[in-house]
This record gives structure tokens, C-alpha cells and sequence, in this order.
């Protein structure tokens, strides 16, 4: 059995500077992993990479046992990637339903046209009873006939999460989602993560600034500093390291 | 339960289509207006093709009347020669003009917003070269005079001549409505949600799974045959092929139709395909100071009815009859 | 959504409207005569020359007397529509015409391609389309019996300068031209009658609105060629004159019948066009005694030097009336066109009888420049004078 | 080899002038991401404006096209302003407005001057240098001198200068450069001006040597939109060397192919550099762009 998530000496330089210089590791079985680091460590780089978002110099990326650094980003997203970005993205003009109903569909571009002139177009009952139980969960389904882009920034982060996980990924990388909440809503999206974790037992990569949201969801956490992991282990141990908190200070 | 954007009531449809079959009657004592229609159909449904591409994915094209060229003068040398009869020559301008849209979107397709605008431009002035430029195919500059028009089709109960304006109005009609109705499924199908999703956010859709470019490739070829197909009509309608009719003054006046008419709704590159054909007939002597307000009058539109004519008029009315609320709601149809 | 239901009606509505209308009120004793013509746009001064000549034969008419059909009187008047040199508007303005005004004939425009959608909707209404300017050899060759001209093509235009350009061995023979209608087919005719002898140095297409003629000058230099022939209107012309004489090349310059004119010399000095040659249909100061009495009404109408344009349509609209008072109908298409076919008609452009395919053969010149800024005529031998005549 | 040198001059002027309207489109596009399609009238008006000041009131050649190109800023600026700075998001309608302006401008243009076009002779149209069995005007060599002193001066101003940096920077991150307190409509308004006196000075360059009409800046917009997408959208360097190259590539292809395929040849040529190279020749690679 091969591992979830399988990174293996990725580095990537821009004009000479190694953002990302030779990162290594594993996340064998479900759980929730945060990945820290201070900033311009090269965190976001290597999300984006692992995303498809920008391509590695060299080093390969697994995805239960299949390589997935040169493939594209709705390819990735087939293999059950799925991502939220960190400056929340969602279909502005659609409403939320739609957001959620469009993030299940099945977008394979020969099954989309031999569909089009089908008879029913209509979603299947389950998925549209799952949609709603998600968007119920984040206090989503009184608004699921507003557009997306009259909620607040908080609520889209919610609505975010919800249409990455109605596709079922097996791997779910989540950019700075506590960045611009409000405690309220915070709480909420711990909640809710949490809830759905344990409901899927998937494999949740989060990469956050916010130490006391992640210490508290995270059941591993890998540090990134310069480019290359620092240290990795459970939170206890990683708040007591001292080359991590050399690092922050530095 | 699932709310569809865009989506018509049956009862509009059918007034819709009543009208469009019943125009040959009511203006029976005026064969001008409907030749004008006609035209207005002809250009309708190259409008519809370029509004797949420009408003329901986002993407401007500023060559498709190039497009329409190829569907033109495929179908008008097939049947001028006699090399094929109506239909399988209307196929084969329709597919010539989608393989081309093939072609060409592979370079353009890599290039986004602006960058795309300029390339398609460059393959309309490129097609353009090709209608003007080979004499000994398209008589070049000078036209290709003598295109027939398609023979009577039987249609067990009645005749339809296309060689009498009220046959080839009936033809163009069906056609019309025929693409109209594509239009119509394929934006409201998961298809059509994909391209909305990328015209909103292209790489968002990315990361939800659509294949951005195998899906852009498929509306730009699906939007030049259609365009194909509108000049292929007109071209038999006029019963002569022009390069000029396909070069850049045109390409504009398409643009202009979808988005003035509104562009990324169903019924807006229609009416902008009506208003331009009206347009000209009533400006028929349009001296230079009426040119000066027709552009004050598209920036003044471009300043302040972001979508359009139709969106304005049907924001309006909707105003009128329902007060505010109603307006207001309009806007996300 | 209602909402639109709304709209769609409406809009027939005012659609319909409209266009159904067509002018009322007291038309009685009035001919009109339908033109279609481009009064805007890159080819507005040509449409205006065209315009000229109608007006001075409508002119003409009415001052003395009007026109005799059967036992009525009518004073002419003509229905003007600008076509923009757009194929489907001069479908729809033909059809305006035909259809809402009734004209029973109608004359004029400048481009080929339109022209060919114009003739289709002439012929389904059996009414006559007469040309005086499009040039393109094929229109008059599609078997369409309403479709006349009265211009000479670009092949009769072409014969007589392509023999001249042969017996003065200009070769090799370049050509500047338009990469339009008018441009290509004129290099197209005029190689066609080229005598073998005569090589092609090289050929260079400039669109409508180009004026850097840069390459084409370096081209020519380089295919050491002895003429160039630049077949393009005045405006072009002058600057495309002016470029291959600032950059030093001594060349014989060939040129059609926009260049034949003192609107052409007041663009550019006479040293830059002293010896250059063109075809022309109509010399506006040619000894003839038809063509010295047009000049001379068109100066004093319109104050400046008649075009050959002008003269073309002023010719036309004349035969017209004429054929339909021989037809005896001013609502008879089908009458009046057979009038046409078999007239036989003197204009000032010269003798006009239309052939098996209704394309008249009048004559054409070959003029040259002097080196005071006049012209006299080549060709016809019969013709030739000196200078100050052509 | 004649042939190749004229053309090689020829085409430098003709790039010279590519290079001024495409510098104005990349800057105003880099700052703003909005393309002025209408920015071929501000050439045209150029032609018409010096000639104003030059035939009708200073007979002076260098104080004309100096007077074009400040009138000219002002008119970039009110442009910005009335027009552009409301479009900024809505791409269609950047057209839709475009078209408007081209429309009332050149139709405009025909009501004050008339249909047919204005010849202007200015002193170094009159005067020819020769070289050999070859003969150019002066303007030829005046076009190229006073493009290059304008890219000179540009490159001076937004390396050397605060408020030129300040346009730099806000090409290059808009955000960062809104978080460092510049002031973006400052620097709208700053780059159509720029925008308006180069396009102006390449008006008032060109319209001497040929010809002044309504239609005369659409041939430069078209050469200068496929020069900023050749050098990359949003690089100055690119602009530069896209026009050039353009000019000279067109000209000299004439020599082996048939002018009514130029276009052909550079739109090929475009289509197959951006092929291989989709953010241009200059352009940088946009994160996520792959």
C-alpha cells in the first residue's frame, strides 16, 4: 500500500533564489496536517506545486503511488486533489447551491456533451440532499439562493470548503483558511473540518498563520523554513522545538 | 428545485418562435421588411455563434466573421459548381468553418483576455487575405457572382421555395430557431456550467476539474460553425459572395451586435442583430454627423448599460411592471 | 422573465412599423429613378462623381420640359441610397427600390461584389440595374438579362493601354495596385492582354487606407523594371508618385483614368508627372465636341474639370429615360429592359449599344501628360493632338 | 543588397512608428489592464493637430509637433478620466467604447477638415538625402532620430524620476504598490498622458511624410497591438523591440513574398512565436499561466 501524499526532493528556484530546495515527506494514513513556517519560508510555493498551480525544477509528487507533477490541474483534481486557495475563491455570479451543485458534477467534457441534450439535466437526488446537509452544517442553506458574491468573505470561505468536498477528494489542501474570519465563523469551520474528517477520515493538508487554530485541528504538523522542512511531528512537540521557534524568531 | 439561470418559460418560446414563423404573414404586403429580416436572421444566428464564445465563456473574439467567411465560401463554391446540393454543401461549409475554429483556437486558446482578443483578430485579417486575395478560387476581390439558391424542398403538404423571399425566410427561420434551441440547451447544460465557471473564474474551474482548454477548444469550434453556418446562409440569401463581407469593418459590426444587443443572454444577440440591420436601413443615408452620434451613443451605452441593450430594456419594463425588486433580480437572469 | 414576452412583441411591433411605411403623398408626374451609390466612406468622392453626372442629366431633362411617357408628362427625380460598397446593404437597398419606391429602373454603383447581389434582386423583380462604374468582367457574364453597363470592363480598358505598353516595349512591366476590386482586377485584364513579349517585373497590392509605398519602390528598383502602372484612385496615386520619385527612380509611369485629371495635377507638380500615361474613358478635354459641351455644363454645375464617372452615369441615366419612353411604361421592368437591349444610343462617352451580355463597348483613350501639366491624347491614332487636348 | 538596405531603412522607420504606439498601449495596459482600441485616433489627431500648428499657426516644425504632443497628453488624460477609468473590469465594453470614440473622432475629423485627406509639407519632406543610386527624405531619418530621443527620455523618466518609478512599480504589483501609498489614478492618468503626446508625436511624425486622413491611425494601431503581444503584454523592452521588429520583418519579406500576404507573414510569424512562447517574447510568465 502506498502512501496518500508523497513528496519527494521538490525544489524550485526563481531567478537563483530556492524557494522550495529539496523537500521530502509523507503522509501515510488520513489525518489533519498543518503546514507551518514563517514567511517566505515556501510554503505557497510548494502548495502551488503540489496543486498544479506551478511546476517543480525537479523532485516527483505521489498520490497514491501515481506521479502527479506534470500533470495538469484538473487532472489532479480527478485523482481526488482537491484545494481551496488563499484568496477564497467561488463562483461570484452563481448562487450557493449552484456553486456546490457545479463543484459535484462530473466534468468530463465527452460525458458533459453527450448530457446536454438528455431529457433530465437535473442533479442526482443524492448529491443534492448531500449539498444541502453540507451547506446546512455551515449555516449555508438559507442562502443558497443568494449569489456568492453578496456573502461575506467568511461565509464564501465556508462555501469554498463545502464545494471542495462535495467532489469526495481524498486529499484536501486547505490555503490559509482561517486568514480574514471572525471568531464566530472560526469556530464554525473548526467545527465543521473537524466533523468532516471524521465523517470521511481523508487526509486534510492545511498551511495556516493562525498557531492556536492549527495547534488545535492539527494532529501533525510539518515546518518549513528556507525552503526545506525544519522539523515535522505532533503539535506538542513541534510548539516545544527549539530550531522552530529559532526560526520564527530569526 | 435546482434554480436555472436563463431559464424560459415555455410560453415565451412559443410567442418567440410564433413570431419569427408568422412575420412572412404580417408583413405579406411588404417583401423590404421582410428581406430585412431575413438578413436579420442570417446575422442572428452568426451573433448567436460568436455569443456562445463572447458571453456565456468570456472570451472576445474579434476574427469570427472569418469564420462565417469559411462556411460562405465552402458552401457558395459547392453549390455554385454544382459539386453538391444544399444540404450536404450547408454540412460541409458548417464543418469547414468548426474545423478551422479548430485550428485556429489552438494557437489563440493559450492566450488569455487581451492577448486573445488581438490573435483572434489577426486570424479574421488572415482568413480575410484568403477570401480576397485567391482569385482563382473565390474570384478574390471582385466577389463570386451566380450562387445559387437552394431548390424547393417538398414537404409533403406544401412546397417551400428558397428561391421566393417568403421560402427563404421560412428556411432561414428554421434554422435559426433551430441553433437558437442549441443555444439555449447548451448553456443550460453542465456543459454551459462549466463555461460560465470559467468565464467567471478560469482558474478556479481548473481546480474544480474542468479541462479548461479541451472545453474552450470545444465552444470556440462549436461557435465557428455556427458562425459558418450564418454565412453560409447569407451568402446563398445574397446570392454572391463578397470578401469585404467577411473583412474587419464586419467582424466589428458582429461585436457590436452581441454585446450591444447583451451579450450572455439568449434573446440579446438577437435584438442586437435586428438593430443593426435596421439600423443602416434607416440611417440609409447616414451623412457623417449622424456617425458622430451613433458613436456618441456607444460609448454613452459602454458607460452606462454594462449589459446591454436587452438587459437595459428588459430591466426596464421588468421595472415598470414589478417596481424595484423586480429590476434588481433581473440583472443575475 | 415576463418581461420579455413584452419586449419580443414590441420589438416586431416597432420593427414592422417602421419599415412598412413607405413615403405618401402627391407623386403624380414624377419619375424616379432609383440609385444605388456610396456616398460615405473610402469611395465617397467616386460616389460623388457618379452622383454628379445623374444630377446634371436629371438636370437636363427637367429644363426642358420633363419627359414625355405616352401622353404624360414627368419631371425626374432621383431616389438615392448609399449602399457603403456592403453586398447585403445594397441587396436591401435595391430591394427598398424595387419593393417600397418602384422605381422602374435603377442605375449606378462602384463595386463589383455588390453590384453581383444588387443584379440578383434586379432580376427577381425583372427590373433593369444599369452600371456605370464596377469594372469586374464577370459580372455582366452570369447570364442575367436585367444586369446592363454601360462602362467599359477592366478587359476593354485594359486592350487598348496593354498594345500601347507592347508597341512601346515597356518591359518588364510593374504594377502598384489596390487590393481590392478595382485594383486586382485591373492587373488581372491588364496581363491577360499583355503582349507576350512584355515580362512582369513585379506586382505589389496595398490596402484601402496603406500609403507607405516603400516596398513596392524598393521591388520595383530591384526588377529593373522600365514602367510601372499604379492602379488606384487620385489620392494613393499622387502619394505613391510622389514616393517613387523621392526615392530616385526614374521609371515610365502608367496609370488609369482617376490620374488623367487636373484634380490629379493639383496634387503634385507637373515635373513629377511629365510623361506618365493612363487609359482613360473619357478625356475631359479631348477635341470632341460631345465630350467639350459636357465639360463645359459639368464646370459650370459644379465647378470643377468633369470625371469620367460622371460622364458614365450621366450617359446612362439618358439612355434609361429614353428606353423608357420607347417602352412606353414607367412601371414595365421586363418592357423597358427590352428597350435597353436594343438601343443604340450616342452618349457623350461615345457610341453605346449593348452586346449579347448587355455590356456596352464604348470607346477607350490613351492619354499622356506634358511636361506644362496638360495632357494630350495617344490613342486612338485618329485622335492624337497635342498638348493641352486630352 | 540595395534592396536590403533600403528596406532595412524603410522598415526602421516604419518601426520607429510602431514602437511609439505600442509604448503608449503597454503602458497604459500595464497599469491599468485596459486596452485602448481608440488609441489609433489619438495618432490621427496628432496628424491633424500639427498639421493645424504648423500650416495654420506657427509654420514652426518642431514647435508644432510639440504643441501636438502636450495637446495630446491633455486629451489621454481627459480620456482616462471620462472613459476608461470606468471600464477597467468590463473587457467587452473597453471595445464597445473604443469603437464609439473611433466612430465621433474620425467622422468628426471629416466634418472640421473634410473628406479628403490634408498633404502638409514640411521642410525635410522637401529636402532628399541620396546615398548612392538611393534617395531618402529627411523625415525618414528626422522619424527615426525623434523616435529614438523618445524612448530615451521615457526610459530616463520612469528609471530616474519618483513619479516614474511610482508607474513602474504599480505595472509590475498593483497591490503592493496601492499598499505603499501611490496613488493608482495618479498613475492611470499619468500613463494615458504618456500614452496620448507619443501617439500625438507619432502622428505629427507620419502625417508630413505621407498623408493626413481620418483612417490613418488604424494601420499603426494594428502593427502596434501585435508588437505589444509579440514582446510580451505589459514590457516596455518588448514594445520596442516588437515594433522594430515588425517594421523591419514586413519590410523586408516583401522581398521574397508578395505585399498582399505581408499581413500574412507577421500574423504567422505571431501566431507561431506565441506558440512556443505564450506570454511573449519580453513578457513574464504569470503564476498559474501554465
Amino acid at each position: 500500500m502506498s502512501d496518500i501524499l508523497e513528496v519527494e526532493a521538490v525544489s524550485k528556484s526563481f531567478g537563483g533564489v530556492r524557494a522550495v530546495d529539496g523537500v521530502n515527506f509523507r503522509i501515510a494514513a488520513p489525518g489533519v496536517y498543518g503546514l507551518i513556517g514563517p514567511n517566505g519560508a515556501g510554503k505557497t510555493t510548494l502548495f502551488d506545486i503540489i496543486c498544479g498551480r506551478q511546476f517543480a525544477d525537479s523532485g516527483s509528487i505521489r498520490v497514491a503511488g501515481r506521479r502527479i507533477d506534470r500533470l495538469r490541474v484538473h487532472q489532479r483534481t480527478r485523482l481526488g486533489l482537491a484545494r481551496t486557495f488563499q484568496e477564497c475563491r467561488v463562483l461570484q455570479e452563481e448562487t450557493c447551491l449552484d456553486n456546490v451543485l457545479f463543484a459535484a458534477q462530473d466534468k468530463r467534457l465527452g460525458r458533459e456533451m453527450l448530457r446536454t441534450f438528455a431529457r433530465h439535466t437535473a442533479p442526482p437526488r443524492a448529491v443534492m440532499a448531500e449539498a444541502a446537509r453540507l451547506l446546512d452544517l455551515v449555516n449555508l442553506w438559507r442562502s443558497r439562493a443568494e449569489p456568492a458574491g453578496n456573502l461575506s468573505y467568511g461565509q464564501r470561505r465556508l462555501l469554498e470548503i463545502v464545494c471542495s468536498l462535495i467532489a469526495q477528494p481524498r486529499l484536501l489542501l486547505l490555503d490559509e483558511p482561517a486568514s480574514g474570519i471572525n471568531p464566530t465563523l472560526l469556530n464554525m469551520l473548526r467545527d465543521f473540518l473537524q466533523r468532516m474528517f471524521a465523517e470521511r477520515q481523508i487526509v486534510l493538508v492545511i498551511v495556516e498563520h493562525n498557531m492556536e487554530f492549527i495547534m488545535s485541528l492539527a494532529s501533525h504538523i510539518v515546518v518549513m523554513h528556507q525552503g526545506r522542512v525544519l522539523e515535522q511531528g505532533p503539535p506538542a512537540a513541534i510548539a516545544a522545538s527549539r530550531r522552530v521557534i529559532e526560526a520564527y524568531l530569526g | 428545485m435546482r434554480p436555472r439561470a436563463g431559464a424560459v418559460p415555455l410560453a415565451t418560446g412559443i410567442l418567440f418562435a410564433a413570431a419569427v414563423y408568422l412575420s412572412p404573414v404580417l408583413f405579406a404586403g411588404s417583401p423590404y421588411v421582410l428581406f430585412l429580416l431575413t438578413q436579420t436572421l442570417c446575422f442572428a444566428i452568426i451573433a448567436i455563434g460568436l455569443n456562445l464564445l463572447l458571453g456565456y465563456t468570456g472570451l472576445v473574439s474579434l476574427g469570427h466573421m472569418g469564420f462565417a467567411g469559411i462556411g460562405a465560401y465552402v458552401t457558395a463554391l459547392l453549390m455554385k459548381y454544382g459539386m453538391a446540393s444544399f444540404v450536404p454543401a450547408l454540412a460541409a461549409g458548417t464543418l469547414a468553418a468548426g474545423i478551422v475554429g479548430i485550428l485556429a483556437g489552438m494557437p489563440c486558446l493559450r492566450l488569455r483576455s487581451h492577448f486573445f482578443i488581438i490573435v483572434t483578430l489577426a486570424v479574421g485579417m488572415m482568413l480575410f487575405l484568403f477570401f480576397n486575395n485567391l482569385d482563382w478560387l473565390t474570384g478574390g476581390a471582385a466577389g463570386l457572382p451566380g450562387v445559387p439558391r437552394p431548390r424547393p424542398f417538398d414537404l409533403g403538404f406544401t412546397l417551400v421555395d428558397p428561391r421566393r423571399p417568403v421560402g427563404f425566410y421560412l428556411l432561414a427561420a428554421t434554422l435559426f430557431l433551430v441553433v437558437f434551441v442549441f443555444q439555449y440547451a447548451l448553456v443550460r447544460s453542465d456543459f454551459g456550467r462549466s463555461l460560465a465557471a470559467i468565464r467567471q473564474d478560469e482558474t478556479l474551474a481548473a481546480s474544480r476539474g474542468v479541462d479548461v482548454f479541451a472545453h474552450k477548444l470545444t465552444v470556440f469550434a462549436l461557435s465557428a460553425a455556427i458562425a459558418g453556418l450564418g454565412g453560409a446562409l447569407q451568402v446563398l440569401f445574397l446570392r454572391a459572395a463578397a470578401p469585404q463581407s467577411f473583412g474587419f469593418a464586419e467582424d466589428i459590426n458582429l461585436v457590436l451586435i452581441v454585446i450591444v444587443g447583451g451579450a450572455g443572454s439568449l434573446f440579446g444577440p438577437c435584438l442586437g442583430a435586428l438593430l443593426f440591420v435596421a439600423l443602416p436601413e434607416a440611417l440609409r443615408i447616414a451623412d457623417v454627423f449622424r456617425m458622430v452620434l451613433f458613436g456618441a451613443a456607444l460609448l454613452a451605452l459602454a458607460l452606462f448599460a454594462p449589459r446591454g441593450l436587452w438587459g437595459l430594456a428588459v430591466a426596464a419594463i421588468g421595472k415598470l411592471r414589478f417596481g424595484k425588486s423586480a429590476a434588481a433580480h433581473v440583472g443575475h437572469s | 422573465m415576463a418581461s420579455a414576452n413584452v419586449v419580443v412583441l414590441a420589438l416586431v411591433a416597432a420593427f414592422g412599423s417602421v419599415f412598412m411605411t413607405s413615403p405618401a403623398g402627391a407623386m403624380e408626374k414624377l419619375l424616379d429613378i432609383g440609385v444605388v451609390t456610396a456616398r460615405s466612406g473610402p469611395l465617397a468622392a467616386a460616389g460623388k462623381f457618379q452622383l454628379n453626372g445623374f444630377q446634371l442629366a436629371v438636370d437636363k431633362l427637367n429644363a426642358g420640359g420633363g419627359v414625355k411617357i405616352g401622353s404624360d408628362a414627368y419631371q425626374v427625380a432621383l431616389k438615392v441610397y448609399d449602399t457603403h460598397c456592403n453586398a447585403a446593404e445594397g441587396a436591401s437597398a435595391m430591394q427598398r427600390l424595387l419593393s417600397v419606391d418602384h422605381v422602374p429602373v435603377v442605375l449606378g454603383e462602384l463595386c463589383s461584389p455588390t453590384a453581383a447581389a444588387e443584379a440578383a434582386v434586379a432580376s427577381d423583380y425583372s427590373v433593369p440595374l444599369i452600371l456605370t462604374v464596377p469594372t469586374a468582367p464577370d459580372l455582366t457574364k452570369q447570364g442575367n438579362t436585367f444586369l446592363f453597363r454601360v462602362n467599359a470592363d477592366t478587359d476593354q480598358l485594359s486592350k487598348a493601354l496593354a498594345a500601347y505598353v507592347g508597341e512601346h516595349h515597356w518591359s518588364p512591366l510593374s504594377f502598384i495596385a489596390w487590393n481590392n476590386d478595382a485594383g486586382r482586377g485591373g492587373v488581372n485584364g491588364m496581363k491577360a492582354m499583355l503582349p507576350k513579349d512584355i515580362a512582369i517585373g513585379y506586382v505589389g497590392y496595398f490596402d484601402v487606407g496603406a500609403v507607405d509605398f516603400s516596398s513596392d519602390v524598393t521591388n520595383i528598383r530591384k526588377s529593373a523594371s522600365r514602367a510601372v502602372m499604379l492602379l488606384m484612385d487620385e489620392e494613393p496615386g499622387a502619394l505613391a508618385i510622389r514616393q517613387i520619385r523621392d526615392a530616385g527612380l526614374d521609371i515610365q509611369l502608367v496609370g488609369t483614368l482617376a490620374m488623367g485629371s487636373a484634380r490629379f495635377l493639383k496634387r503634385l507638380d507637373a515635373k513629377y508627372l511629365d510623361g506618365m500615361v493612363q487609359y482613360s474613358a473619357f478625356p475631359p478635354s479631348a477635341p470632341v465636341p460631345r465630350i467639350e459641351e459636357f465639360a463645359k455644363a459639368y464646370r459650370a454645375r459644379f465647378g470643377e474639370e468633369a470625371h469620367g464617372f460622371a460622364a458614365q452615369s450621366y450617359d446612362a441615366l439618358l439612355l434609361a429615360v429614353k428606353a423608357i419612353q420607347a417602352a412606353g411604361t414607367a412601371s414595365d421592368g421586363a418592357a423597358i429592359r427590352k428597350a435597353l437591349s436594343g438601343a443604340s444610343y450616342d452618349g457623350v462617352i461615345g457610341h453605346i449599344q449593348f452586346d449579347g451580355n448587355n455590356q456596352a463597348h464604348p470607346p477607350v483613350y490613351v492619354t499622356q501628360w506634358c511636361a506644362n501639366g496638360t495632357r494630350k491624347i495617344d490613342f486612338p491614332a485618329d485622335l492624337k493632338s497635342s498638348c493641352g487636348t486630352g | 543588397m540595395t534592396a536590403l538596405f533600403e528596406q532595412i531603412v524603410n522598415g526602421t522607420m516604419m518601426g520607429a512608428i510602431y514602437v511609439l504606439v505600442a509604448l503608449g498601449l503597454v503602458l497604459v495596459f500595464g497599469v491599468m489592464e485596459v486596452l485602448n482600441f481608440a488609441h489609433g485616433v489619438l495618432f490621427m489627431t496628432g496628424g491633424y493637430l500639427c498639421d493645424v500648428f504648423f500650416a495654420r499657426l506657427t509654420g514652426n516644425y518642431p514647435l508644432a509637433v510639440a504643441l501636438t504632443m502636450i495637446a495630446l497628453a491633455i486629451a489621454g488624460m481627459a480620456l482616462e478620466r471620462g472613459v476608461f477609468r470606468r471600464l477597467r473590469v468590463n473587457v467587452p465594453m473597453q471595445i464597445v467604447a473604443s469603437l464609439g470614440l473611433i466612430l465621433m473622432v474620425e467622422n468628426g475629423a471629416v466634418l472640421l477638415f473634410g473628406p479628403s485627406a490634408l498633404q502638409l509639407t514640411v521642410p525635410t519632406v522637401r529636402s532628399l538625402v541620396r546615398l548612392g543610386d538611393l534617395s531618402f527624405t529627411v523625415q525618414h531619418f528626422v522619424v527615426i532620430a525623434a523616435a529614438a530621443a523618445a524612448i530615451v527620455a521615457l526610459y530616463a523618466f520612469l528609471h530616474r524620476t519618483r513619479l516614474g518609478t511610482a508607474l513602474r512599480a504599480t505595472s509590475q504589483n498593483a497591490e503592493a504598490a496601492r499598499v505603499i501609498g501611490i496613488d493608482a489614478n495618479r498613475i492611470y492618468r499619468l500613463a494615458f498622458a504618456i500614452a496620448g503626446a507619443l501617439a500625438g508625436l507619432g502622428g505629427a511624425l507620419i502625417g508630413p511624410l505621407f498623408l493626413i486622413f481620418p483612417q490613418m491611425g488604424d494601420l499603426p494601431l494594428l502593427k502596434g497591438l501585435t508588437a505589444i503581444v509579440l514582446g510580451g503584454m505589459g514590457s516596455i523592452p518588448g514594445a520596442i523591440v516588437g515594433g522594430f521588429a515588425i517594421g523591419i520583418i514586413e519590410a523586408v519579406s516583401t522581398l521574397f513574398i508578395t505585399t498582399d500576404y505581408r499581413d500574412l507573414m507577421v500574423f504567422a510569424l505571431l501566431i507561431a512565436i506565441l506558440l512556443v512562447r505564450p506570454w511573449g517574447l519580453f513578457g513574464v510568465r504569470v503564476r498559474g499561466d501554465i
